[in-house]
């Protein structure tokens, strides 16, 4: 092969990877769409939910968007600031915790 | 996409690379077009947005008494006579992924300016978003029909109807907007824009098979939206 | 439309031959810089009035731009401020004045000089003007957006200013929107002035977002060969992690503006709950107000910084030029604003600490509040000691920047004790945190902006400002701004609540009303006293003393304009080559108290420069 | 003038106001007495911070003034002094931090002999209610308030029955007695605040959000709201009246309760009713 043809391949991916991965996203969303009918509940039900979600959201974010093949530094600062928003959701989770205690503790009806 | 050739400079690959990146003059994100980057920071401030949403409504869902309605249940859909739940969602998102790797191979071909491959997978990537949104709406229109709205629902928590419509509707825009968008683009790609670097209508810039994969990144963020709104709102 | 391009070939990309050597084998040339990496932008010149001065795509007219229209805003915000210090110090003196006029002036005051004039003209003003000149771009990457960004502040301003027309009047329910107050009949404001509100907001942050791209974007990525991000000045440092800040925190505004207007005209319950009115129970339920604050606060702490790191920048450099030395611990200074920044994200909910939430997040947010304080104080410290053993330059410049520190830090100190949270439980939704807020984020940051018109003016109109009158301007700014604020905190003290129409009826009050007048009396004439800053433009524009090419003898790039001011483009035919970073400030052994960053190092060989 | 001077004069001009100033905080009327001495404390150390750097910089003005022949010191950093302040500023911040949270954990956590009190808000006053011998407030809804029954409170609660409705907008308190304040808005935000108690929490609708605290000296005190609560925000008072045991025991058992209200209303049917069957 030579120099200019390896250069150009460098600067795209085989198509079997696209299909691969296209593939591997229909089955996974099928697997979530089972987790639903199959009526899983508790946390097993949270747990298969929240896999199957990340890893489709991975699986794009890496090869639709390229992002395995982006260099450390694009990839970290798209992935840092996730930390704020993971803060955000632990911190919302306390909340609503709360309120709901205090609406079921003081305004629910009977004693 | 891949390692980019910078002259006078040998890049290294991993987090050493990202620091030498960091230190170096002109740019931090080594071979990334302006559009490009441009495209992944706007990304990360509308995640912030949809996230925003999402932690509301789980704040909403958590913080009410009254019992939320099974969406099981409220998006079961009559096929054969049987009530299949979530069958139109199952197909909007088959749809929505295909529309996806669609995309992802016209960016492929787009690299390779295979121009007539690219315009028409960006084409079909327009038809599979068109057909999102149209099953979007006769979701909207079925619900609306049983007496879900905004302010009020028959099978429990008003807020259902309020964080239904918001978020899907805001998803829905981002669908229809890169619908727009796609057909623009497939226009472009057949009349040869990127392969004679054509300016756009509003900028400067020379066009470039780049423009596919940035819009390829909106497109591919849409997808992953729905990814979250799936299982957060259809599955939970 | 194609010969209002640049012609490719009047501009050279530089390519790898224009410089020298190679840094390797046989003759190790000490200038060497990486060859080129982008290819040189294009740029649109526009050649009528229109293109030119209306719809400009070159970013330093939209950031004059920027800076008049925030400035117009400004000049509402002080009116109104004018109005409720009347209306506190003398009850009863303006006639027209009932107490939803005053909510309302207060709410529109708030909201508009945080939002509109601060932000607007740090980032939209500063932002636009300084940072291609300061990274050696041409221009910003996307100059059309650019300019789109201006239009939708321009346009987020007149729906803004709209609602103080409507029936009903703009929104009384203070700048921090709370429901269920904001759209609940009643309330001033409630019908027309919320939507308004509402929409102006998610204008201006559609419009700051195309603006922030451009910012971030040029900052990354269009700087010119050897500008290092650590050798960028603290200006652009400052303005960039503000402009991250605004992209990652106006989102929560936006959602929480969206869902608002929902409420308000679809009767959805996001923040409703159930609601007893008049006897009435209202048709809302099960809404959470608390999830609003969370939201507003989530993008209103940000915005704090947004307000601050810009200033903190700036104020370093000044600081630095007038002091004829290097800006003390860089790398410290840097970091600093990076982890200020970082940090800002967990802190919301400190200004919340009596709003009912979940008790147990006070310990949390109290400890991430007070770690802030760290990154604050070195960044305080640095500065004086960048005046340790400088050759200080006692103009108007170095007063705003001295009058920044010391207001600063006396704000930054009682933001201490806001933050921690047992003690805020007594100080809070009192005049302690209006005094608070306005010294850390009101008038430091003004000291700046106006420290930085001073500085900058004469690149900006090749004119300098008249020093005498810019003394004036400083001392009865900083005299006047210290005497409102500082007595304030006392008031605080004693109790006195925040947002009340009139307060005289208790006994402990009425020993607050001497000091009320005499604040209100200082608020006029510090009002008053920034005008004079308006006549010495217009005067300087005038008749001022031609400023000539690096005015200051500073070293940063934007002083190394061809021309003065800077035209189109910038750079002229060549982009600048950056050998060093911009603090080479009294180089022992150099022939001048500084070197600008395009000296080449074979220029001042056998000095005492350290490599940067 | 040189302008160090006026620099200055404004920072001792700040040292003398702070210590002659006539406006400062009422004296304290509750247990919360060491959130002043963490205010104190923060006095100290962060006016401490403010002089040393204010005067610094006064210093310096004076002592490196602009002179043609002299150079500036040539020194990017020092790391040494860098790590020296960074650590004392830390220690600084942890000392000032500790405290706080101390009297924040003791602020959340309410003895267990709190009396609760019930404070509920609307536009514009309060009202309270206080458990009657069971020691427990009945649960309330927003939907339930009427004449018939001003606190909302839930028919079907047992324990609602017999609670003390204060129908005013002066609460009596027992001194010495830890008391829990459940507050509850039915419009919009309020906040129950009294100066000399130092504490304060927002009453939010929606939900029920608390405080604590126990007053140690019999007075009248007035109730302020100080969350923006609308055009009558500013005349949004209430009283407090600190008393004895044997004075408020005395007070308690003039108030109604549920149960009062309840048979007063129905004697009031009945009574109706046999005037109407007289009138026949």
């Amino acid at each position: 092969m030579d120099e200019t043809k390896k250069k150009e391949q460098a600067s795209t991916h085989k198509i079997g990877i696209y299909l691969w991965i296209w593939g591997l996203l229909f089955v996974l969303s099928f697997f979530s769409y089972m987790v639903d009918w199959y009526q899983f509940q508790g946390m097993l039900r949270w747990s298969l939910i929240l896999f199957f979600m990340f890893l489709k959201a991975g699986l794009i974010m890496a090869f639709f968007m390229h992002l395995f093949w982006e260099r450390y530094a694009l990839v970290n600062v798209l992935l840092w600031p996730m930390t704020a928003i993971a803060c955000f959701i632990f911190l919302m989770v306390a909340e609503f915790e709360y309120t709901l205690f205090t609406r079921i503790f003081y305004f629910a009806v009977g004693g | 996409m891949s390692d980019p050739k910078i002259e006078g400079l040998e890049l290294k690959p991993g987090f050493r690379g990202m620091a030498q990146d960091t230190g170096s003059d002109q740019t931090m994100f080594k071979g990334v077009h302006w559009g490009k980057a441009m495209m992944w920071i706007f990304l990360l401030s509308d995640t912030f947005i949809f996230s925003c949403f999402l932690i509301s409504y789980m704040k909403g869902r958590g913080s009410t008494p009254v019992e939320w309605p099974n969406p099981s249940e409220v998006f079961a859909l009559n096929a054969f006579g049987v009530p299949v739940p979530l069958l139109l969602i199952a197909i909007m998102t088959f749809v929505l992924i295909t529309s996806s790797g669609t995309m992802a191979l016209a960016v492929k071909y787009g690299y390779e300016k295979n121009r007539k491959m690219c315009g028409w997978l960006v084409l079909a990537t327009a038809l599979g978003g068109l057909t999102f949104v149209g099953m979007q709406a006769f979701e909207w229109s079925k619900l609306i029909h049983e007496g879900v709205r905004p302010w009020e629902n028959p099978f429990g928590a008003p807020q259902f109807g309020s964080f239904f419509f918001m978020i899907t509707g805001f998803h829905g825009t981002h669908v229809t907007f890169g619908v727009i968008f796609l057909f623009i683009y497939a226009y472009k790609v057949f009349a040869g824009h990127y392969d004679e670097g054509k300016r756009g209508w509003f900028t400067t810039m020379k066009g470039d098979y780049v423009e596919i994969e940035i819009l390829g990144l909106y497109w591919h963020f849409v997808d992953l939206v729905w990814v979250f709104i799936f299982a957060f709102f259809y599955l939970w | 439309m194609s010969e209002e391009f640049n012609d490719n070939k009047t501009i050279h990309a530089q390519s790898s031959e224009t410089i020298s050597g190679g840094g390797s084998s046989a003759a190790p040339d000490i200038d060497y810089v990486r060859p080129a990496e982008v290819e040189e932008q294009d740029l649109y010149h526009g050649h009528s009035f229109i293109t030119k001065w209306v719809f400009c795509q070159d970013a330093k007219v939209i950031g004059v731009q920027y800076f008049l229209l925030a400035t117009f805003t400004g000049i509402v915000g002080l009116i109104l401020s004018w109005l409720m210090r009347l209306q506190l110090g003398f009850p009863g003196a303006a006639g027209f004045m009932t107490a939803e006029h005053y909510y309302q002036f207060v709410t529109m005051h708030g909201m508009i000089m945080v939002v509109y004039f601060l932000t607007a003209l740090f980032l939209g003003g500063f932002g636009n003007y300084l940072i291609p000149l300061m990274v050696g771009a041409r221009d910003m990457v996307f100059p059309y957006l650019n300019m789109v960004s201006f239009w939708m502040f321009f346009i987020a301003v007149g729906v803004l200013m709209a609602s103080f027309f409507v029936p009903g009047g703009p929104t009384g329910a203070g700048w921090t929107l709370y429901p269920p107050q904001t759209i609940l009949e009643g309330t001033p404001g409630s019908g027309a002035g919320i939507l308004l509100m509402c929409g102006s907001l998610i204008l201006f942050v559609a419009g700051f977002t195309m603006g922030g791209l451009n910012y971030l974007i040029t900052i990354l990525q269009a700087r010119t060969r050897g500008m290092t991000l650590m050798r960028m000045p603290l200006t652009v440092w400052g303005i960039f992690t503000a402009t991250v800040l605004a992209m990652l925190a106006f989102p929560a505004l936006l959602v929480g503006a969206l869902m608002m207007s929902l409420d308000k005209v679809l009767g959805t319950s996001f923040f409703m709950p159930t609601i007893l009115k008049a006897g009435e129970v209202l048709e809302y339920g099960g809404g959470s107000p608390i999830l609003f604050q969370h939201l507003f606060w989530f993008f209103g702490h940000p915005e704090v910084y947004i307000v601050a790191l810009p200033a903190f920048g700036i104020v370093s450099d000044l600081i630095s030029v007038h002091s004829r030395k290097n800006i003390f611990g860089y790398r410290m200074m840097v970091w600093a604003i990076v982890g200020i920044g970082a940090l800002s994200f967990f802190v919301w909910a400190h200004h919340m600490y009596v709003s009912g939430m979940n008790p147990w997040f006070g310990f949390f947010f109290a400890t991430t509040t007070l770690i802030i304080a760290v990154p604050t104080a070195m960044k305080v410290y640095n500065w004086i000691l960048t005046l340790w053993r400088g050759n200080i330059r006692m103009n108007t410049v170095m007063l705003w920047c001295l009058g920044f520190i010391v207001t600063f830090v006396n704000g930054g100190i009682t933001g201490i004790f806001l933050g921690n949270v047992s003690v805020d439980v007594p100080l809070s939704d009192t005049y302690f945190v209006i005094a608070h807020f306005h010294m850390v984020m009101g008038i430091a940051p003004l000291m700046v902006i106006m420290g930085a018109v001073y500085h900058w003016f004469p690149l900006v109109a090749g004119r300098f400002l008249d020093e005498k009158l810019g003394k004036w301007h400083f001392w009865t700014t900083f005299l006047g701004a210290y005497s409102i604020y500082f007595p304030m905190h006392y008031l605080g003290f004693i109790g006195v609540p925040r947002r009340y129409f009139e307060m005289y009826d208790s006994p402990y009050m009425t020993s607050a009303v001497g000091m009320n007048e005499f604040i209100s009396l200082a608020a006029f004439l510090v009002g008053a006293a920034q005008f004079i800053l308006i006549y010495n433009i217009i005067k300087t524009l005038k008749t001022g003393k031609r400023a000539g090419s690096n005015p200051w003898k500073a070293c940063s790039l934007e002083w190394l304009t061809p021309s003065v001011p800077p035209e189109h483009g910038n750079w002229g035919d060549r982009l600048p080559v950056v050998h060093r970073w911009c603090y080479d400030y009294s180089v022992p052994g150099a022939k001048e108290d500084f070197i600008t960053q395009t000296t080449p190092p074979s220029e001042v060989q056998n000095t005492g420069v350290e490599k940067t | 003038m040189h302008p160090g001077i006026i620099f200055f004069l404004v920072i001792l001009g700040s040292v003398l106001f702070h210590i002659f100033t006539p406006w400062y905080w009422t004296d304290v009327a509750s247990n919360w007495g060491g959130m002043d001495d963490t205010i104190t404390l923060t006095f100290w150390i962060g006016g401490g911070v403010f002089i040393a750097v204010c005067l610094f910089m006064v210093y310096c003005v004076f002592k490196f003034s602009y002179k043609e022949e002299r150079r500036a010191e040539y020194k990017p950093e020092d790391k040494k002094l860098e790590k020296i302040l960074t650590w004392a500023t830390t220690i600084g911040v942890v000392a000032l931090l500790a405290p706080g949270l101390v009297i924040w954990n003791n602020y959340v956590n309410v003895p267990k002999n709190a009396i609760e009190v019930d404070v509920m808000a609307w536009q514009w006053g309060w009202q309270y209610r206080l458990p009657g011998k069971d020691g427990k407030l009945g649960t309330t809804q927003i939907v339930n308030i009427n004449d018939d029954n001003p606190f909302g409170i839930n028919s079907d609660d047992p324990y609602g029955k017999d609670d003390v409705m204060i129908q005013s907008d002066v609460l009596n308190l027992q001194n010495d007695k830890p008391v829990k304040i459940l507050l509850r808005s039915v419009d919009v935000l309020h906040n129950w605040y009294v100066p000399q108690f130092r504490a304060k929490m927002d009453a939010v609708p929606g939900i029920v959000t608390y405080y604590w605290f126990e007053p140690n000296k019999v007075g009248e005190y007035e109730v302020l709201c100080v969350e923006y609560c609308g055009v009558g925000h500013y005349a949004m008072r209430g009283g407090v009246i600190v008393q004895d045991e044997k004075d408020y025991k005395n007070w308690l058992g003039q108030q109604e309760t549920y149960a009062d209200l309840i048979a007063k209303q129905e004697n009031k049917e009945i009574n109706k009713k046999q005037l109407a069957k007289k009138t026949d």
